[in-house]
């Protein structure tokens, strides 16, 4: 059976390594931050401005002037930093946060991305994301397999205007974990329910299953 | 070295229609309330306005966006705003998207002097189109210029008499570069001190950048997502 | 998250000979006075220093160089030093002149990921030769590269545990910017503290950009040109 | 009679205008802050990391921490800021300093200005010399008229390497005070007791007397 959300991002937690910092984008990005496992530590950054962000605050306890990237109130943890955009973005392209984690649209077999517009809708604008794709040395995506029409979201070419070119890393769907190869998408753990078949049928980009593939853990 | 103003009205006194404006704040985290009130107020119009975003429909540039003051709006995220999004369909409001660092390096760019720089983000993507693409080490770069702007409109925390500014917590973000990046710079703060009150080690926008200052008469400080963890 | 090591010792036992170091400091200002000693007993050789100054004979990157350990200096100002001025002379040492600001400037563009910037510095003197020159706005700049830097050494007054650093007063100078430009940065301070007690809002240089952090045995902290007034 | 170096600071600080932002090099223009009229409100700016330098210290007073360009211990006046070299030399390449003030070994008709290095003497580098000059939008010389073979500083070219082409706006010498002008340099005050033959005769660039050429006031 396919990932839920939380699945999803519990099984990105797994790519966290102690001392990392970490970049978590909008959506399934932020649940990531819900299952850090025990006896890691990573220090979050939040690209409108802070090093070492902390959970959501308790009620009543909200500031305005501390939100995140996704404009949500926040807290801080000790050791925080609060800098400014220039410097946030300074440390994103200097190589310095070494994982970002990122939703997407769409996503190609050589590691290309597009996630900010679709041609015909409203356009409402890139953000961080195309400073954070091209810039970002590790690049996780966390996304749905296929779209509701059931059309696979991992393919051969972006069809709606990129992101960025060649930057993902490796793909957490709902149908398994993929890393970008030369030789495309590898398969090396698929969902626990999920067939090969399954994968094979949903993935319109090329498609490799590594020989040691096996059940995500999650 | 005085430059404090009576008020918003008077901070934002000189500012003509057609003129160019950078506006502090992420969301609507540390956005300048005050002046953006006063400039409701004043009716200019033919504005082109550099923030990151547009603010919501009845607050912050969206209140200037109702009034139809805004000819051009460069920002990195506007979707937030219902009447923006009407006035971008129908072609009354100019819209140039760039990239968020790119936004932010480009007014570091224009308080530091420098014309231009060469910046990762976008390559490869429409963003790129008509610039000029270099390759440093490897890897390719997009050419991306200063900012020229008019004036530049933010809010911090405190500052004091001689233009000094600290901000917040998040609500520095774009702030301080645009701070630097004005050719007239009018900050409003939540708390004014004489000079001399302020840790010299301790501030982000040093005075020689600001030329206007002025305690703001009342700051809403809106939140925009509220996100809270259950009390137990 | 914890960057805390022992001493000097260890915080530079993994420099080899032949590497790039940048070192803090503007004159004798705000050096990392026990890194610096740490070098000296280290004994290794053929290291590329990025300093603005070279220090005095008998302190500093001076003691380096009486230990005919650095092959190239690239600053902006060395005349403080007689050594220095011999193995220069020689020819034992490499020199490379950048005016100051452009020194400053090529330091930031390393740890904000700018492979190059468009300066001011230098036009029309022999600093420019070999250079690209561009005219943006009527006025000519020279295209200047960020540094490579193997590891960065500063030193600061607070600091803690997570690497976040604070400076005091002028001894502040290059070392925010070369502690952001390292592919290994080692900060040295005065005053260290657990994480949680520096005002997040306070902090010049984020722990991101540090790898190691001390507490200095001792500082000597010596001034260069004592000047003072009567008292009456 | 010629001027001495404080009646050279003395009439340099005539040039301050109420709200200047000003950088004193070091040597004579050190010497303008002890020159400021009274009523006239400058805020120093030394190039190292300050705003709103103050005198040096009292005995006893002097801070490590605390230096000027010149690596003098000094004083901090209420409303100073710190901040790094970088934007330091940004806030200077961005017009926000509105007076720069600096010796010169030679300056030619043109406004190009020589200060930093000696052919075949021991090359101590350029420190902020060249960005000052490059970058300032308005600078004044402090110097002497003549080297001390007699020979004039004030030439048609120069015969140093430079720091700077076309920069300088005023020279105060020793011997008058000369704008930079399209036609060279244009007196417009003489020292009291310098004739304007010895100021032409001591000067080897274009000169033109101004039709109100006066006596300096020191």
């Amino acid at each position: 059976m396919a990932l839920n959300k939380e699945q999803i991002a519990r099984r990105i937690a797994q790519e966290l390594q102690d001392g990392f910092y970490v970049n978590l984008g909008i959506g399934i990005p932020t649940l990531v931050a819900n299952y850090i496992p025990h006896g890691v530590d990573v220090v979050l950054q939040s690209e409108n401005g802070l090093l070492g962000m902390g959970p959501f605050p308790l009620e009543g306890d909200e500031d305005a002037d501390l939100i995140n990237a996704g404009k949500q109130t926040i807290t801080t943890v000790p050791g925080s930093a609060f800098f400014d955009s220039a410097m946030s973005f300074g440390m994103i392209r200097a190589g310095k946060v070494d994982l970002t984690v990122l939703g997407a649209m769409e996503v190609a077999d050589n590691g290309d991305i597009a996630n900010w517009k679709i041609p015909g809708k409203m356009v409402k604008g890139m953000g961080g994301a195309m400073d954070l794709v091209a810039a970002a040395k590790n690049i996780i995506v966390a996304m749905q397999h296929t779209n509701p029409k059931g059309e696979s979201k991992l393919l051969p070419k972006c069809s709606l205007p990129l992101t960025g070119v060649g930057c993902v890393k490796k793909v957490v769907s709902d149908l398994g974990v993929f890393d970008i190869t030369p030789d495309g998408f590898r398969c090396i753990e698929y969902a626990p329910g999920v067939t090969i078949d399954e994968i094979k049928a949903k993935t319109a980009g090329r498609l490799i299953i590594a020989d040691d593939v096996k059940e995500m853990i999650v | 070295m005085n430059k404090v103003v009576a008020g918003a009205d008077e901070a934002v006194k000189d500012i003509p229609s057609g003129a160019t404006l950078m506006l502090g704040g992420f969301g609507l985290c540390g956005i300048p309330e005050n002046c953006i009130h006063a400039l409701v107020k004043k009716g200019i119009n033919n504005l082109t306005c550099i923030s990151n975003n547009a603010g919501v429909d009845d607050f912050g540039i969206g209140l200037m966006l109702q009034g139809r003051q805004v000819k051009k709006m460069i920002a990195s995220y506007v979707g937030e705003n219902a009447e923006f999004e009407r006035q971008m369909l129908t072609g009354e409001l100019e819209v140039e998207l760039v990239p968020q660092g790119t936004l932010a390096t480009r007014c570091m760019a224009t308080g530091y002097g420098m014309p231009a720089v060469f910046l990762l983000a976008g390559i490869g993507t429409e963003v790129a189109e008509g610039k000029e693409v270099r390759n440093f080490n490897g890897k390719n770069y997009l050419l991306e210029h200063a900012f020229d702007s008019d004036f530049a409109i933010v809010k911090a925390w405190k500052g004091d008499t001689q233009g000094n500014l600290i901000f917040k917590g998040t609500a520095r973000n774009f702030s301080p570069l645009m701070a630097m990046a004005g050719k007239i710079t009018i900050a409003e703060v939540e708390h004014l001190v004489p000079a001399g009150e302020l840790d010299p080690n301790a501030i982000h926008v040093p005075g020689i950048y600001v030329h206007r200052i002025f305690q703001g008469d009342k700051y809403e400080k809106r939140i925009e997502q509220r996100t809270v963890r259950k009390r137990s």
